[in-house]
């Protein structure tokens, strides 16, 4: 479903992805795991259109996307649901999900859609007047799922969604990401969380200061040792 | 009566505050710059107009409509050339490019026609006084009233019900997740300051009906005082502007009343600096501390 | 450099002593006819301009309080010398002195119920005081009103550069202490800089007040020289001169804001002579700095760092410290 | 640790931001020397009560009071010199000033000389400013940020970040200090070294620690005492072992099973 | 550019120079620009002959309409271009802010239009190098203070200034004089600053103080919309102002029918069948486009002919010898009228009294001195 070969992208004159390649096959929840300032943002960014990488490609259902607006990309199916959750704090919760169908024209398909989200978001239709600005951290990170659900993505990719969230609603997001992938969603999940995250992806990559270092799947890296050590805690 | 007298005359003048300040108010709402070349393009279309008329001998409603367009142009131009590449710089930075575009508007127009004024020619709306208790109105202050009311409720409208609206709401907000949105930043920019543009344009076609004169520089003063309008309404607030507009108009129309014509713009600048220490966000503007 | 070498003692005179023999031999070249009238008049009003750069460098690229109403400060400056030297016919240093004092006593008077606004709102409500004190001066008779005040030339090398030195090594000195790392504080992170024991509001209006009292001293020099003030030549776009000179320099670079004024203070008088496209050429050159430069020449870098190439500089303070504290 | 002196008090404190009440009647207790966490649900309020404290925000209710003296309506920086000083939970550092300046600032309130004295370059600032320089680089050591000394803080990686915004804290001589969620966004490693810093401070410094923190593992590890925060109201207090086990906690926090 | 070394007096042999230091940018650059063309007219008429064979060179500078401005320019001009006089600002202000250097360097200057009496006189003592093309204030307000009592019988007036400006209230001041001692009453005294546009606060005070007469000595683009608002309001009264007002553009701001009963006193009338203006009026209306000149530009045009009949009679471009036949002027005819100096330097001229009717000026009666 996504493919990437051999990316650069710089910040200036930083190098923040160093030859980076990777795959995801449609159905799949696959993470990506590293420390602080490895990249992962940086990837996904790259992926969605905010960053152009400076060279390498990008194939999305077999259709090359690097370098394209993230308004294209957007249209073609992937959604991205960014780092620090970024809902537009000033709307409220039924605009924001309005705009995560921007896109889209199908009156029918966006009422259904929004039925949906509801239902896997029950909180989020309590509060669908209410300013998003107001709601606390995981209502919010429920609604920038939301929000990214309503543009019917094939991909999601997901950085962070558990930072800054208590164990309760962890568990909680954590359980949505697996639902909406069983029905039929793909799924790149960017974590911190490494135990967390490789209790439902399939597959992992690990990536380290730009490149990735490690890739299996995920029964193959909660065995190893080295990730043990490096991203899951001596404990 | 003659306070009402006053009143009526304050409402007048505040509601040609008003329209300009709608525009500027919503561009920075949006765009967070303060445009200061608004007064300008505001300038441009009263020329335009004027050219429109006694060039081409159009009527009123044709020459506003050509001048919206032509202003709505020329705010996407100045915008994709001055401010885009800006985008990412400090606020400060796109204050001083407006500035320069305010300088270049005013004097690349001196260059071209001269520093002189035109007149618009008298007869293009009748200009009849009602009176009424011994009041006078002006018909055509009423039209300007009217207009701005109109447009007020017309730009609320467009920014908070309408889908580019949400577009330029989400990209004010934050402008990488409106694009993961899918939402075309530049397009919406453009939209915002083609809107903007446009209702400057037409101000300044009204204003130049209104009071005639037009000049190279006229915009300088008006824009000014849209800008306080804006700001004493709360930022980017389109009825606070609205109430700004009709406030400071009042205001130095009680001044001058009271016989301080020359303190007049001072004491807007008073009640301003009063109106911020109490209301930091304006008039209508919620004054939300940075959460910490 | 300039910045640089204060940071210990020896530094420090060395510069002053340098800067004196500068001083002297300007005077010479002066008083030797060496430099025309013209050429003296405009390094006058690129001193003048210095002052002000400086002095609302301190305001917005130390403390990062948006002020666009400096040219305020300048009217009380030149109307409270004026008074001094032409109504009650006291010495110029008086009026130099009051010219600041008066302003620093502005500065106070708006500084501290104003300061605690921020961003824009700061910024128009500076710009109204600026707009005030124009019209208070408009107003009033014994300046002159609207038409103005003439006022006696004594402007002269020996008092103009003694005050652009002073405000130099004030501004610089107060910046590379506890006190201006105190000021950079607030402006990169307010609350943090509370959190710190910083009084953030005494700072504020610290800076203000240290920045109108040059602005103030370089009012008395422009009224002085220029034979007469009135209202129209502080009007708002003057303080967008200043405030041109320090973004153009680079927000937080004390040298950047004085290439800028020299920079732009020479284009101001080259263009004169092409009256047709002045003001276009100006808004060109401020248009097109701005795209190609936001971040102003040199950026929050000093001149300095440029020259010790390499090195990164920070806003006003000198961050290249190998010669620590000696 | 029992018979320790009492540090903080804060009696029946609150805060409503309109009709919101984010805090409410909030009793809490510190004793010098004490590490204590303080947890909840996302929106409990606990951001809100430092803000409380350090006076950010100003109580509507209850008093606060700090070895005995008042602190409601007192500025953030003079709370600071009483004695409380914090991190931030999203970090808030001067970007452009150098590490060493960053720490520096945190000194400011302690320095003696003039601002005359700076600006006419007397010998007293020349000594003022270098006692400074070796307290602050002293400081850096014992937080291995000595060798980013002159880097900008801005370009520090982020877990740097974090150090140094404690050690900006430590700088300012505190009697407490608050610690909003310190180990947001690091991994596990990254935590636990966090962890055996937070307890080293503790030890050398002398003082009481409040911590902020969604992470479990560091917040049972290494507090002693722990106050539960939800909706704005305290609904448990205890030991590590006692929270754990709490249904009341269990149910709006911790979710089934304790990880 | 910079000119070689040559000694006083500016230009080669073939070349006198002279500067202008107008406000050719800023807020008043409608006033230089407009005294500018009436240079460039002269000019170019002068130099078809020369003087003496010499072309005239006209080296400009613009104030931005800044004092500060104004006094580098004609440093500029003088220490530069070494020029052999300086044509100064519009304003009285700009103007003055050159006087000092045009004493202290012996270099001749002329305002066309700065009417302020401090600018050739300061403290009772004469600025010899200074002198004005124009008449200064005190005779026009007189002349519209008798016209009002005695031709149009009023004994109430309001009077409406431009505070900004020396010029309007010089003539007001006159004016209240004047018309006091006539036996009027000057009932309502309203200011405005110039760019103001809109004016119905101040109109409707006056309005219901009901003089019988409104003096208003401003400037053509705030006349006009005053006028106009005024009608708007109601105010039916006849208008007075002084050279300020003309221009045609004021017929077109204010309207024809609402410029019905005002006057003006002026230097000229464009409608005057003299020669003189009627080839002025055609050469300029030729030049530009078939505008119609205003008193800006016929100052203008009148300071080169007063400059150059000067040089012609000192026989040198010598700045002092200019200035020394400068002084003698006499007899002078020019588009403004016959111009002689008095022993301020300020012209002796005779004032008309001109009255709008349907959108047009008619000569009323002509005042003498
Ligand atoms: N806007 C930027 N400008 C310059 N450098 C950047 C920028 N954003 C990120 N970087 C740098 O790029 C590198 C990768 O950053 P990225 O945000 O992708 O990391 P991450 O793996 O997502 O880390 P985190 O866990 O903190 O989110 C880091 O060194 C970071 O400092
Ligand atoms: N300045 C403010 N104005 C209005 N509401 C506020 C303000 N500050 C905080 N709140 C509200 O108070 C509540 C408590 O917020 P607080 O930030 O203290 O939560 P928290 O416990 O720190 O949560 P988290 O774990 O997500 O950081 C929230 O509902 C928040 O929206
Ligand atoms: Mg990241
Ligand atoms: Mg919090």
């Amino acid at each position: 479903m996504l493919k990437i070969n051999d990316i650069n992208v710089y910040y200036g004159n930083i190098h923040a992805l160093k030859g980076v390649s990777l795959d995801i096959n449609e159905g799949e929840i696959v993470t990506l795991i590293g420390a602080n300032g490895a990249g992962k943002s940086t990837l996904l960014k790259t992926i969605s259109g905010l960053l152009k990488p400076k060279n390498g490609d990008i194939l999305f259902q077999g259709q090359p996307i690097s370098g394209k607006l993230a308004q294209t990309i957007v249209k073609q199916g992937l959604s991205h649901v960014p780092e620090g959750r970024r809902v537009f704090s000033n709307m409220s919760v039924e605009e924001n999900l309005e705009l995560g169908a921007y896109l889209r024209k199908d009156k029918q398909g966006i009422r259904e859609d929004f039925e949906k989200v509801y239902q896997l978001f029950p909180r989020l239709y309590e509060r669908r007047k209410q300013l998003s600005g107001t709601l606390s951290g995981g209502e919010q990170q429920m609604l920038a799922m939301g929000r990214a659900l309503m543009a019917r993505p094939k991909l999601l990719l997901l950085d962070e969604p558990s930072m800054g969230l208590a164990p309760l609603l962890v568990k909680i997001i954590f359980k949505i990401i697996e639902e909406i992938n069983q029905s039929g969603t793909t799924i790149l999940l960017v974590e911190q969380n490494a135990n967390m995250a490789l209790s439902i992806a399939h597959r992992a990559y690990v990536i380290e200061t730009g490149n990735i270092v490690l890739s299996g799947s995920s029964e193959e890296l909660n065995q190893s040792e080295q990730i043990k050590i490096a991203y899951l805690g001596g404990h | 009566m003659e306070i009402i007298q006053q009143l009526v005359n304050g409402v007048s003048l505040g509601s040609i505050y008003a329209l300009i300040a709608l525009g500027y108010t919503m561009v920075y709402g949006i765009v967070k710059l303060i445009n200061f070349a608004h007064g300008d393009v505001f300038m441009v279309g009263a020329f335009i107009g004027f050219y429109s008329i006694t060039v081409f001998d159009l009527g009123f409603f044709p020459a506003l409509l050509i001048s919206m367009t032509a202003c709505a142009v020329l705010g996407v131009l100045i915008e994709r050339i001055a401010y885009k590449p800006l985008r990412n710089a400090t606020r400060i930075a796109a204050l001083i490019t407006a500035i320069g575009v305010s300088l270049f508007i005013e004097y690349g127009t001196i260059f071209v026609r001269g520093a002189q004024p035109e007149a618009y020619p008298g007869n293009i709306i009748p200009a009849k006084s009602i009176e009424i208790l011994g009041v006078k109105i002006s018909t055509q202050s009423l039209l300007i009233l009217g207009t701005s009311l109109f447009l007020m409720v017309l730009l609320q409208f467009i920014v908070h019900k309408t889908k580019i609206g949400k577009a330029m709401r989400a990209v004010s907000h934050d402008m990488d997740a409106a694009r993961l949105m899918g939402i075309n930043v530049n397009n919406t920019i453009s939209a915002t300051f083609a809107i903007g543009s446009a209702l400057a344009g037409a101000a300044g076609v009204i204003f130049g009906v209104y009071y005639t004169k037009i000049e190279p520089l006229m915009g300088i003063i008006p824009g000014l005082k849209a800008f306080v309008a804006a700001v004493l309404g709360g930022i980017g607030i389109i009825p606070g502007a609205m109430a700004g507009g009709l406030l400071l108009g009042v205001i130095e129309s009680l001044v001058s009343a009271a016989g301080f014509s020359l303190w007049r713009d001072g004491v807007a600048f008073v009640v301003l600096i009063l109106i911020l220490i109490f209301r930091p966000a304006g008039l209508f503007g919620k004054n939300i501390r940075e959460k910490v | 450099m300039a910045v640089n070498i204060f940071k210990n003692a020896r530094g420090f005179w060395t510069s002053i002593v340098l800067a004196v023999i500068f001083g002297v031999i300007m005077q010479f070249l002066i008083t030797g006819g060496t430099l025309n009238a013209f050429y003296v008049n405009t390094l006058f009003f690129i001193g003048i301009n210095i002052i002000l750069a400086v002095s609302l460098h301190l305001i917005i690229g130390i403390t990062g309080q948006f002020s666009i109403g400096h040219a305020g400060f300048l009217a009380v400056g030149a109307y409270a010398s004026a008074i001094i030297t032409m109504k009650l016919q006291l010495p110029f240093w008086l009026g130099i002195m009051t010219g600041g004092v008066a302003a620093a006593i502005a500065g106070l008077i708006i500084g501290i119920p104003t300061l605690r606004l921020k961003g824009d709102y700061l910024a128009i409500a500076t710009l109204g005081f600026g707009e005030i004190v124009r019209i208070v001066f408009l107003n009033m008779d014994y300046v002159g009103g609207a038409s103005g005040m003439t006022v006696s030339h004594l402007t002269t090398w020996p008092w103009l550069f003694g005050c652009v030195l002073l405000t130099i090594l004030v501004i610089v000195n107060f910046t590379n202490s506890t006190y201006g790392r105190a000021c950079i504080s607030i402006r990169e992170n307010e609350i943090a800089a509370d959190a710190m024991g910083i009084n953030t509001t005494y700072y504020k209006v610290t800076a203000f007040v240290i920045g109108s009292f040059f602005a103030g001293i370089a009012g008395a020099l422009y009224a002085h020289n220029f034979y007469i003030i009135q209202p129209t030549n502080f009007g708002f776009l003057k303080s967008f001169d200043i405030l041109i000179f320090v973004v153009l320099g680079g927000l937080g670079s004390m040298s950047g804001a004085m290439i800028a004024a020299i920079f732009l203070t020479i284009i101001s008088t080259f263009l004169q002579s092409y009256p047709e496209v002045r003001m276009v050429i100006y808004s060109l050159v401020l248009i097109i700095m701005m795209i190609y430069r936001p971040q102003g020449l040199l950026g929050t870098r000093e001149i300095t760092s440029f020259l010790k190439a390499g090195k990164s500089a920070k806003g006003g303070v000198n961050s290249d410290s190998k010669n620590t504290v000696a | 640790m029992t018979a320790k002196t009492q540090l903080l008090k804060v009696s029946d404190t609150g805060i409503r931001f309109g009709g919101l009440k984010a805090v409410a009647g909030v009793n809490l207790e510190l004793k010098k020397g004490e590490l204590v966490g303080l947890i909840g649900p996302n929106g409990a309020g606990k951001t809100t009560f430092f803000n409380l404290l350090t006076g950010v925000y100003v109580p509507t209710e209850g008093t606060i009071e700090l070895d005995g003296e008042k602190l409601n309506g007192l500025q953030p920086y003079k709370i600071t010199k009483k004695g409380i000083s914090r991190t931030f939970q999203n970090i808030r550092l001067f970007d452009e000033l150098s590490v060493l300046d960053n720490v520096k600032v945190a000194y400011h309130s302690l320095v003696n000389h003039s601002m005359l004295s700076s600006i006419f370059r007397l010998p007293s600032h020349f000594s003022g400013e270098r006692e400074m320089e070796e307290k602050a680089i002293e400081f850096l050591k014992i937080f291995n940020l000595d060798q980013y000394m002159h880097e900008k803080a801005k370009n520090l990686p982020y877990g740097q970040k974090r150090r140094l915004e404690i050690a900006r804290a430590l700088a300012a001589k505190p009697k407490l200090l608050l610690l909003d969620e310190p180990a947001a966004g690091m991994n596990p490693q990254e935590t636990e070294e966090l962890m055996n810093l937070i307890a080293l401070i503790r030890n050398k410094f002398e003082l009481s620690i409040l911590l902020i923190e969604h992470d479990m593992l560091l917040v049972m590890g290494v507090c002693e005492r722990i106050y539960v925060l939800d909706h704005g109201q305290l609904i448990a207090e205890g030991n590590p072992e006692q929270i754990r086990n709490n249904p009341k906690v269990i149910e709006a926090y911790l979710g089934e099973e304790v990880s | 550019g910079c000119s070689s070394e040559s000694t006083g007096g500016g230009g080669d042999s073939k070349t006198i120079k002279i500067g202008a230091n107008l406000e050719l940018s800023g807020g008043v650059a409608s006033y230089g620009q407009s005294i500018e063309e009436g240079i460039q007219l002269a000019l170019d008429e002068i130099n078809k002959k020369g003087i003496d064979g010499k072309k005239i060179e006209l080296v400009k500078v613009d104030n931005k309409s800044e004092a500060a401005e104004a006094t580098n320019g004609t440093i500029k001009l003088i220490s530069q271009d070494k020029v052999a006089a300086v044509i100064g600002a519009a304003t009285s202000t700009n103007t003055l802010a050159q006087v000092q250097i045009a004493q202290d360097n012996k270099v001749p200057l002329i305002t066309p239009t700065g009417t302020n009496p401090t600018i050739t006189m300061k403290d009772g003592k004469l600025n010899d190098y200074i002198f004005r093309t124009c008449f200064i204030d005190p005779f026009q307000g007189t002349v519209a203070a008798n016209f009002a009592s005695k031709d149009l019988n009023v004994k109430n007036a309001a009077v409406l200034i431009d505070s900004s400006s020396d010029y309007a209230k010089g003539l007001a001041a006159a004016f209240k004089e004047s018309f006091e001692s006539n036996g009027g009453k000057i009932v309502s005294e309203e200011a405005y600053v110039a760019k103001d546009t809109d004016f119905n606060a101040i109109l409707t005070n006056i309005k219901s103080a009901n003089p019988e007469f409104i003096f208003l000595p401003g400037y053509y683009e705030e006349v006009g919309l005053i006028i106009k608002q005024a009608r708007a309001l109601g105010i039916t009264v006849p208008f007075m102002g002084g050279d300020g007002w003309d221009s045609p553009k004021l017929i077109e701001i204010a309207g024809a029918d609402s410029l019905n009963n005002t006057f003006i006193t002026n230097h000229y009338s464009s409608g005057d069948s003299d020669a003189k203006v009627q080839d002025f009026v055609k050469a300029f209306s030729e030049k530009y486009k078939g505008k119609a000149p205003d008193a800006f530009n016929a100052l203008g045009y009148d300071t080169v002919y007063f400059l150059a009949d000067a040089i012609d009679r000192a026989g040198s471009a010598d700045p002092q010898e200019i200035q020394k036949a400068l002084g003698e002027t006499e007899g002078l005819s020019l588009v403004s009228g016959q111009l002689k100096l008095d022993e301020n330097h300020d012209p002796v001229k005779s004032a008309v009294i001109l009255e709008y009717k349907g959108g047009k000026q008619e000569f009323n009666t002509k005042v003498n001195p």
